[in-house]
């Protein structure tokens, strides 16, 4: 390979040489290189393969919007696919990887698509493999799917760090060229909060590869200056590898910052990425122009880039992009780089201008051909000639590099993502920066300016106004000379005519000008239609650099100007974005707060396995040595707390305090069962209701004195009640004197169940807990022995004679090992949520399996708690309706199979006796079931069409899914002492 | 007269029966070999008649597969389907491309497995290859509780006769190695799966319909956009006013989903919905790594990949009233926060777009296919996240209510009044807050 | 009955739910540090309608209490003096107030460091500025992706309180944000 | 509005602090208003295109329910304010 680097010149740092490797190969580049120029140092043209056609391709562009040059940055976990060589900055040790070629880049057996794509035209897809029917998935698919996507993932776990940040600012300046420097200078020095930030990893945007000077330095050097200055003011953050992704409601940007994509080994100490969501009073977008390619026949070959791109790689990389370069230029930019390369000593092969007369300054001895024309190229994996054309004269001319110029379209992607259009100008011949108010305004070569001289001063002056706009003294700016200023005007030029071969518009999807013709004789004519149809647009540039040809064609084809058909829509992302860097710290075990109960540690050490609920960890059995599975432990657990005694951790439940004199009337409105007149020192159970006369929640309220009282809700549903009776207390009745907040995490919350239950606590608490002086459903502040306050509840889940008791939260461990301790010749057991479980399956009292947001109060056989005399409570106007007491609604019932040994599982459905399985025959489905220890079998309760009156019934539980068929006996919900004779010993 | 043009339009009708392109891998060869300049247009462009039997609002997928049924399954042709965009701009343009019929209720399974059925057909029907692909999905849960529903759904499912399976987590690490298995915050325990699932290329599946209607003489009129219901004393719908002029129908038929509150004011219709964004995401292309629909009970995000590689995501709504096809930035964040706490090795892609749909959020979470109070005007409206999968029964069911004013059976619960009646299909049990639906 | 000897007085011992995380050897504070504090007073204070103005200058002229806002009538009373029960009698004397101890329901940690708003910035949306966010200011707002309360007690200086049961994940992801500027953490000697 | 929203009681907020609840508008019907008017209040939406009024509650912050009115095309915030304050002033419209 020849080295195209030249001997001098550059802002490659040449005292620094950096070793990477490129298919295994071993490079070598300089610091300040990104991939793409060291590769091109390194005479590298073949860097990819093409989406569907495998086409051999090259480098086109120096920055984001490179279709072609994606590689596999990275190895092992740290793998990164679709990297865009352009932008990834070189260092050390990086490994890449070129992709979507097999066996090789060089030789890629996928090319052969090449040859059949007369058969392979946009949408060929649609029209075929249909048959035989079975077909697609069999085989066209599994074809289909080989052939797709680009780079290959990595499954493993990531193992660098992610952040995600917040930024305020009066004013975000996004790009850091001539008219994003200006304005950051100028909003800076007038006092305002400034954050300037780029995607490059060096700030100063295309003045870094300007040979024009500024101020009378080079362009680089004046860039350096005014930076420096910026780096001084306390008010202007400095932002560099920093792309801003984004625009959101609100003036909200999102911008992703590579903080460590520029290291071989990152340090755990730092994040590899930061998420920023930047929250700006104002904003400019000073993201500067792409240029187009033209389009003409072999206009993907190896070795055919941007003339922009030849510019940069020279003037900021010092890299030559061949030894003999053609230009192909509609405009001035092709003679800016004819001149900065005949400057540098590279042949310029021809400069061909499909103008026929321009002003523009050829330099000496370079030859111009004016209407002209490259209607095709020569070469296979790299360019080796061009075909021009003068007035139907075709020259063959030799060279290994040509660089093109349609003109340029300004960046405008950001202010086009919350709906607004962009704007078509005949006289620019691009789509301009639509309007979208004065808090973000386009400066510069995005708002449509061209020459260096005109943005410098855009930036400066658009930024002073909107630091005036903000209460900011005006600070005027001097805006620095510019000499060798060119002028980058452009004739319109879509599509060569008379184009020999493929001519393509978008490369990575190989979407060809016949492409877009086929999509209009087919009626797919509106441009988002076009888009779909050909995937134009669709690759991982998302049609930056093609989009405009595409439009311009389009509108060729159909005798229209481009205004007419439009852009498509643009979307986030302005260039593709890591998931690990929106993911932030989210991931893993962390992706979700974690909540403790204060009684986590006391579980702990007995043993507990603790089970995921919402966001709490809950203690879900207790094995003791011996015991080989779940079920022997909580088959013990039970049958430990209907004999004697069991201590189960209830602190996830919510609880709120509610105050005030208003708080009766308010639980009375809130609840649909009676409220008003709970005396002091007891707790009720309540049902709560939604407006439509579901039941939504339930739980105890106990009242601790005359206007406080204590509510508590599922453990499922803390978070919605709470918010459920804010709103009812602000929104519907703000009347009513009634405060509360929530004291979930202040207490530890015990339920001590079992018949031995009160021997124990009495142990542990000073006050009288006798049936007379603490009978159930008491509830009050009590002293428990050396006189720490706590309260206690007489209330019962499992059935049998229990307690809760809530202590504060520091102190639960503690109490919780004293009543273990006062429990142990009773022989106490700490009990899990499964054990709480199946007490409550056999007591016949309901959750959320039967409270599953379609249940009404009576289908539970909780009727009675329907206080419909009440003049209103939340849910009973929409109770009444046909459809809620319709009498073949499903109705708690319990389930004993017939033969004891028989499992019955939650999830089955219900049939009657040789019924044919079928939705109609459906007669409901068992909502929670369990293996009772006491009854010695399994049984559930099931929720069952007009299931009262069917107690005795045999019924078919229906598992096909664990092809299990049980039949079972229909008896009533409450299989452990339905008198309730042990909640009153 | 009216004999001569009856004539005249049965002969058109025949015409364009006639000279139908069939797509096929011979055609293809074919028209390479002249360099593809022959292809037909795919649909006419034509001008709007002054009268129409039937006018369906909406040349989304649901309007264009009820004006393909109508005219395939019912006979009615004489058929408008009125769009202001472009065909398909809709939803159905729109979505993450899933298909499935794994539902619980009796409203909903029965109408949705058809749906799945028709998609088993759908290519042949129509002779256009909508990607269909039964590539299966996969709901994975992270608890007992949740196990237990699910084990309901696919009771229910299998009552009805539909393939479901219950996973263990052995099963699912077999099938999906890459799923967070050892450091979740919810591990996986297991999934229903439902193998007849999967994918179809949503824009072809709009154009397959459309050029189907086509080719069966409805007018599919673009750019084209009603600005107001006519009604006469009676209240009976005369037509529609419209960018393009007035157009008369026999029967009106709204399939506007996203916007029906806005379509159902014009003949002053008060509506169950209310409209939201959700938005969906693609990441740049992939070699194949996710073979199947998965879906993650522990938060709300669901992920395939296309056959062009892209990997198909999305997760929740907005949650405020949005008719702005955008979403915020936290949105985005918490959905791909669900995805790689699920799929570690994601974090190194990059998502590539972000867009978002407006859809009728229902009060129940269930679509409404039903005749209105309004004689002659039809509703096909209340999709939440779920019109893509139902686009052909959704079409079928809405074509056979305009032509016989009697419900499918499998839509006969999907009413606009059940929710007075109390007869709502609530999937979730999330009750009537449209946002948690 | 069975006899079981158990003391007549027992005495709990009273755990802080960060213990467990911070453990082992506590390394010297850095000049980014994070303080748990351990036995703070903490009351939820709420005002009932038409007392608000009052019961807010009432708590202001408290001694020995810091007061920072949840919400209109709601607040967290805050002492390193004063226990909850003593201050609890205070604060009911005031007319109109409802309150309860919160103490334990709470964790306070203080962070400061030159670099602390950076940190913070990684941990919370809002703008701490100080136009916007000045010293003395508070407000609920979510940290950490939990919602909690902060308060600014100095330049470089803020006081977070949290629920306790969510404490061990603040305290985790405050600690991780702060690893690019070495924060370190541990109980406070007050 | 989707990204920030100004609380009247803590400023300016995002909207990761909020959970959202729908229409504000609908106003709870008196006790004895009828199956009508039930309906109505519980299942039918406006849902106009265009400015409406919203609850939002500020879960992560002042525990405030708020009513924001704001464009739900351009997504432009016109107000906030605290659902109590709207309730007491008797009707939706701006106090």
């Amino acid at each position: 390979m020849v080295s195209h680097r030249l001997a001098a010149g550059g802002l490659v740092n040449r005292g620094n040489a950096l070793s990477f490797t490129f298919d295994g190969k071993t490079y070598r580049g300089l610091q300040g290189d990104t991939l793409a120029s060291a590769l091109l140092a390194n005479g590298e043209l073949l860097v990819g393969r093409s989406f569907k056609y495998h086409r051999p391709r090259g480098i086109v562009t120096a920055g984001s919007a490179e279709p072609n040059a994606l590689v596999t940055v990275g190895t092992g976990a740290r793998s990164e696919p679709n990297t865009r060589a352009t932008v990834a900055e070189l260092y050390d040790g990086l490994s890449a990887a070129s992709q979507n070629r097999w066996p090789s880049l060089a030789f890629d057996i996928g090319a052969v698509n090449s040859l059949l794509s007369p058969f392979l035209s946009a949408g060929f897809y649609y029209k075929t493999f249909m048959w035989p029917a079975s077909f697609w998935e069999k085989v066209y698919e599994p074809l289909i799917r080989r052939a797709a996507g680009l780079g290959r993932l990595v499954t493993e776990a990531d193992p660098d760090r992610y952040e995600k940040a917040w930024a305020h600012c009066d004013l975000l300046v996004i790009g850091s060229g001539p008219a994003g420097l200006m304005a950051a200078l100028a909003a800076g020095r007038a006092g305002a909060r400034v954050i300037l930030a780029d995607e490059g990893f060096r700030l100063g945007g295309s003045l870094l590869s300007e040979s024009s000077a500024v101020g009378g330095l080079p362009a680089a050097e004046f860039a350096g200056q005014m930076l420096a200055e910026l780096a001084t003011l306390p008010n202007v953050t400095l932002m560099p590898r920093t792309t801003v992704f984004g625009w959101y409601d609100d003036m909200v940007f999102g911008a992703v910052e590579k903080v460590q994509k520029h290291v071989a080994l990152p340090t755990p100490d730092l994040p590899v990425e930061r998420l920023w969501r930047i929250a700006a009073k104002r904003a400019i977008l000073a993201s500067g122009a792409e240029e187009r390619p033209l389009v003409f026949g072999g206009n993907d070959r190896p070795g055919v880039m941007t003339a922009g791109a030849a510019r940069t790689y020279l003037n900021r990389y010092g890299v030559a992009i061949g030894q003999r370069v053609a230009i192909f230029t509609n405009g001035g930019s092709g003679y800016a780089l004819a001149r900065d390369l005949a400057a540098s000593g590279v042949e310029v092969t021809a400069l061909i201008d499909a103008r026929k007369e321009s002003g523009d300054a050829v330099p000496d001895g370079v030859r111009l051909i004016r209407g002209g024309a490259v209607t095709s190229t020569r070469g296979t994996r790299a360019l080796k000639g061009i075909i021009a054309d003068r007035s139907g004269f075709e020259e063959d001319l030799a060279c290994d590099a040509l660089a093109m110029s349609g003109g340029w379209s300004p960046v405008v992607h950001l202010m086009c993502q919350r709906g607004a259009k962009p704007v078509w100008s005949d006289e620019r011949q691009a789509f301009l920066a639509p309007d979208v108010g004065a808090a973000f305004v386009a400066a510069g070569s995005a708002a449509g300016l061209d020459r260096l001289s005109a943005c410098l001063r855009d930036g400066a002056d658009k930024a002073t106004v909107l630091a005036r706009d903000l209460g900011f003294a005006a600070y005027e700016a001097e805006i620095p000379d510019v000499a060798g200023d060119y002028d980058p005007d452009f004739a319109p030029l879509w599509y060569v005519p008379g184009s020999k071969g493929k001519a393509f518009v978008d490369f990575q999807n190989d979407v060809t000008v016949a492409d877009l013709g086929l999509s209009q004789r087919e009626a797919y004519s509106h441009v988002e239609m076009t888009k779909r149809y050909t995937t134009g647009g669709m690759a991982t540039d998302q049609g930056k650099l093609g989009n405009v040809n595409t439009i311009g064609i389009v509108a060729g084809m159909r005798g229209v100007s481009p205004a007419e058909i439009g852009t498509t829509t643009f979307r986030p992302f302005y260039t593709p974005v890591s998931f690990g860097a929106m993911a932030g710290t989210a991931r893993g075990e962390h992706s979700r707060p974690v909540r403790r109960s204060p009684l986590h540690g006391w579980a702990a050490r007995n043993g507990a396995i603790f089970v995921e609920a919402g966001p709490w960890y809950r203690s879900s059995w207790f094995p003791r040595e011996g015991e080989k599975t779940w079920r022997e432990a909580v088959d013990r657990e039970v049958r430990t707390v209907r004999a004697s005694a069991g201590l189960c951790d209830v602190s996830t439940l919510g609880k709120i305090e509610i105050f005030g004199p208003g708080a009766a009337e308010f639980l009375n409105r809130v609840y649909s069962n009676a409220f008003l007149k709970l005396p002091v020192g007891k707790a009720r159970y309540g049902l709560m209701l939604r407006e439509d006369g579901i039941v939504y929640d339930d739980g105890t309220t106990s009242r601790l004195s005359e206007n406080h009282y204590v509510l508590t809700t599922t453990t499922a549903y803390a978070t919605e009640v709470m918010a459920h009776l804010e709103f009812a207390a602000q929104a519907l009745w703000p009347h009513l004197d009634v405060r509360f907040a929530s004291s979930s995490d202040q207490w530890a919350q015990m339920s001590l169940a079992g018949p031995k239950a009160r021997i124990i606590l009495q142990r542990v608490v000073e006050d009288d807990l006798s049936d007379a002086a603490f009978p159930f459903l008491s509830a009050r502040t009590v002293l428990l022995k050396g006189g720490l306050a706590a309260r206690l509840f007489r209330i019962s889940f499992s059935g049998e004679l229990a307690y809760e008791l809530a202590v504060p939260a520091g102190y639960g461990e503690a109490v919780a090992d004293a009543i273990m301790e006062a429990g142990y010749e009773e022989g106490i057991c700490a009990y899990g949520v499964e054990a709480l479980n199946v007490l409550r399956i056999e007591k016949g009292h309901v959750t959320h399996n039967e409270l599953d947001g379609r249940t009404t109060a009576d289908d539970v056989g909780l009727g009675r708690m329907m206080a419909m005399q009440k003049p209103d409570f939340i849910g009973k106007h929409l109770a009444t309706r046909f459809g809620l007491t319709a009498a073949d609604r499903l109705q708690m019932v319990g389930l004993k199979p017939v033969e004891a040994d028989a499992e019955i599982k939650a999830g089955a459905h219900l049939l009657k006796e040789n019924a044919k399985p079928s939705m109609v025959n459906d007669q409901g489905f068992v909502s929670s079931a369990c293996y009772s220890p006491t009854l010695n079998s399994f049984i559930a309760l099931a929720m069952l069409k007009s299931g009262r009156e069917r107690y005795g019934e045999k019924i078919v539980v229906w598992d096909a899914l664990r092809t299990s068929e049980v039949l079972a006996e229909v008896c009533p919900p409450v299989f452990v002492d339905p008198d309730n004779k042990n909640l009153h010993v | 007269m009216a004999l001569v043009l009856c004539i005249a339009y049965a002969k058109v009708r025949r015409l364009f029966q006639d000279t139908r392109m069939r797509y096929s891998a011979f055609e293809i060869i074919k028209q390479a070999f002249s360099g593809n300049r022959h292809w037909k247009p795919a649909w006419r462009e034509p001008q709007p008649k002054p009268h129409y039997d039937v006018i369906i609002v909406g040349g989304g997928g649901h309007g264009l597969s009820t004006a393909y049924y109508l005219a395939k399954e019912f006979g009615i042709s004489n058929v408008a389907v009125l769009e202001k965009g472009y065909l398909g701009s809709g939803n159905v343009g729109r979505n993450t491309t899933i298909i499935r019929s794994n539902y619980l209720l009796e409203g909903n399974e029965p109408f949705y497995e058809f749906s799945m059925r028709l998609w088993e057909g759908l290519e042949q029907d129509f002779n256009y290859n909508a990607m269909v692909s039964q590539r299966g999905i996969v709901n994975l849960f992270h608890s007992d509780g949740q196990r237990d529903a699910y084990a309901r759904r696919g009771n229910a499912m299998k009552m009805h006769g539909v393939d479901a399976e219950l996973l263990d987590r052995d099963g699912v690490r077999k099938m999906m190695p890459y799923l967070n298995f050892d450091h979740a915050r919810f591990p996986i325990l297991g999934g229903l799966y439902q193998k007849r699932a999967g994918t179809a290329r949503h824009d072809a599946v709009a154009w397959g319909y459309a050029r189907g209607a086509d080719s069966r003489g409805v007018d599919l009129i673009q750019q084209c956009e009603v600005t107001g219901i006519r009604r006469d004393e009676t209240g009976r719908v005369l037509g529609v006013e419209t960018s393009k002029g007035f157009i008369g129908c026999s029967k009106l038929a709204l399939a506007t989903a996203g916007h029906t509150s806005v379509t159902g004011k014009m003949a002053g219709l008060d509506l169950p919905i209310e409209t939201h964004v959700l938005q969906a995401f693609v990441s740049e292309g992939l070699k194949p790594v996710i073979h199947n629909v998965i879906t993650y009970g522990a938060g709300h995000f669901y992920i395939s990949q296309s056959d062009k590689g892209g990997l198909v995501f999305g997760a929740d709504i907005d949650y405020y009233s949005s008719y702005a096809q955008r979403g915020n930035l936290a949105t985005v964040e918490h959905t791909i926060e669900e995805g790689v706490s699920l799929i570690p090795g994601l974090s190194r892609a990059r998502v590539l777009r972000a867009w978002g749909g407006v859809m009728d959020m229902s009060m129940d979470g269930s679509p409404i296919i039903d005749r209105t109070p309004i004689d002659n005007l039809y509703l096909n409206c209340g999709w939440c996240y779920g019109g893509f999968k139902a686009t052909p029964a959704s079409g079928f069911c809405f074509a056979h209510l305009i032509a016989k004013d009697e419900p499918h059976y499998t839509a006969r619960l999907l009413r606009l009044d059940r929710f007075q009646r109390g007869f709502v299909v609530d999937e979730g049990g999330k009750g009537p807050q449209p946002n948690l639906h | 009955m069975c006899e079981v000897t158990l003391p007549m007085t027992l005495s709990f011992a009273h755990r802080h739910v960060l213990e467990d995380h911070i453990v082992g050897f506590e390394t010297r504070p850095n000049p980014h540090h994070l303080a748990v504090v351990r036995r703070p007073t903490i009351l939820c204070v709420l005002a009932h309608a038409g007392f608000e103005g009052g019961v807010k200058a009432a708590l202001h002229a408290l001694e020995g209490v810091c007061v920072r806002i949840c919400g209109p009538a709601e607040w967290l009373v805050v002492s390193h003096s004063v226990g909850p029960e003593a201050l609890l009698r205070l604060v009911r004397e005031i007319e109109g107030v409802s309150a309860f101890d919160h103490s334990d329901g709470r964790v306070l940690m203080r962070i400061a460091g030159p670099n602390v708003r950076s940190i913070l910035a990684k941990c919370l949306a809002v703008d701490l500025h100080r136009d916007s966010f000045a010293p003395g200011a508070s407000a609920n707002i979510l940290i950490a992706h939990v919602a909690g309360n902060l308060a600014r007690i100095g330049e470089d200086a803020f006081e977070i309180i949290v629920p306790r049961s969510y404490a061990g994940t603040v305290f985790e992801e405050v600690k991780e944000m702060g690893r690019e500027f070495a924060l370190t953490a541990g109980f406070s000697e007050d | 509005m989707a990204s920030l929203i100004t609380c009247p009681h803590c400023g300016v907020r995002p909207k990761e602090e909020f959970s959202i609840r729908g229409d504000a508008v609908p106003v709870r019907p008196a006790p004895n208003a009828g199956a009508e008017a039930w309906y109505a209040y519980v299942y039918v939406r406006d849902n106009p295109k265009g400015r409406i009024q919203e609850y939002w509650h500020h879960a992560a912050g002042c525990r405030r329910w708020l009513v924001v009115e704001r464009d739900n095309v351009t997504h432009e915030v016109f107000s906030v304010r605290d659902a109590a304050d709207v309730a007491r002033s008797g009707s939706g419209e701006a106090a």
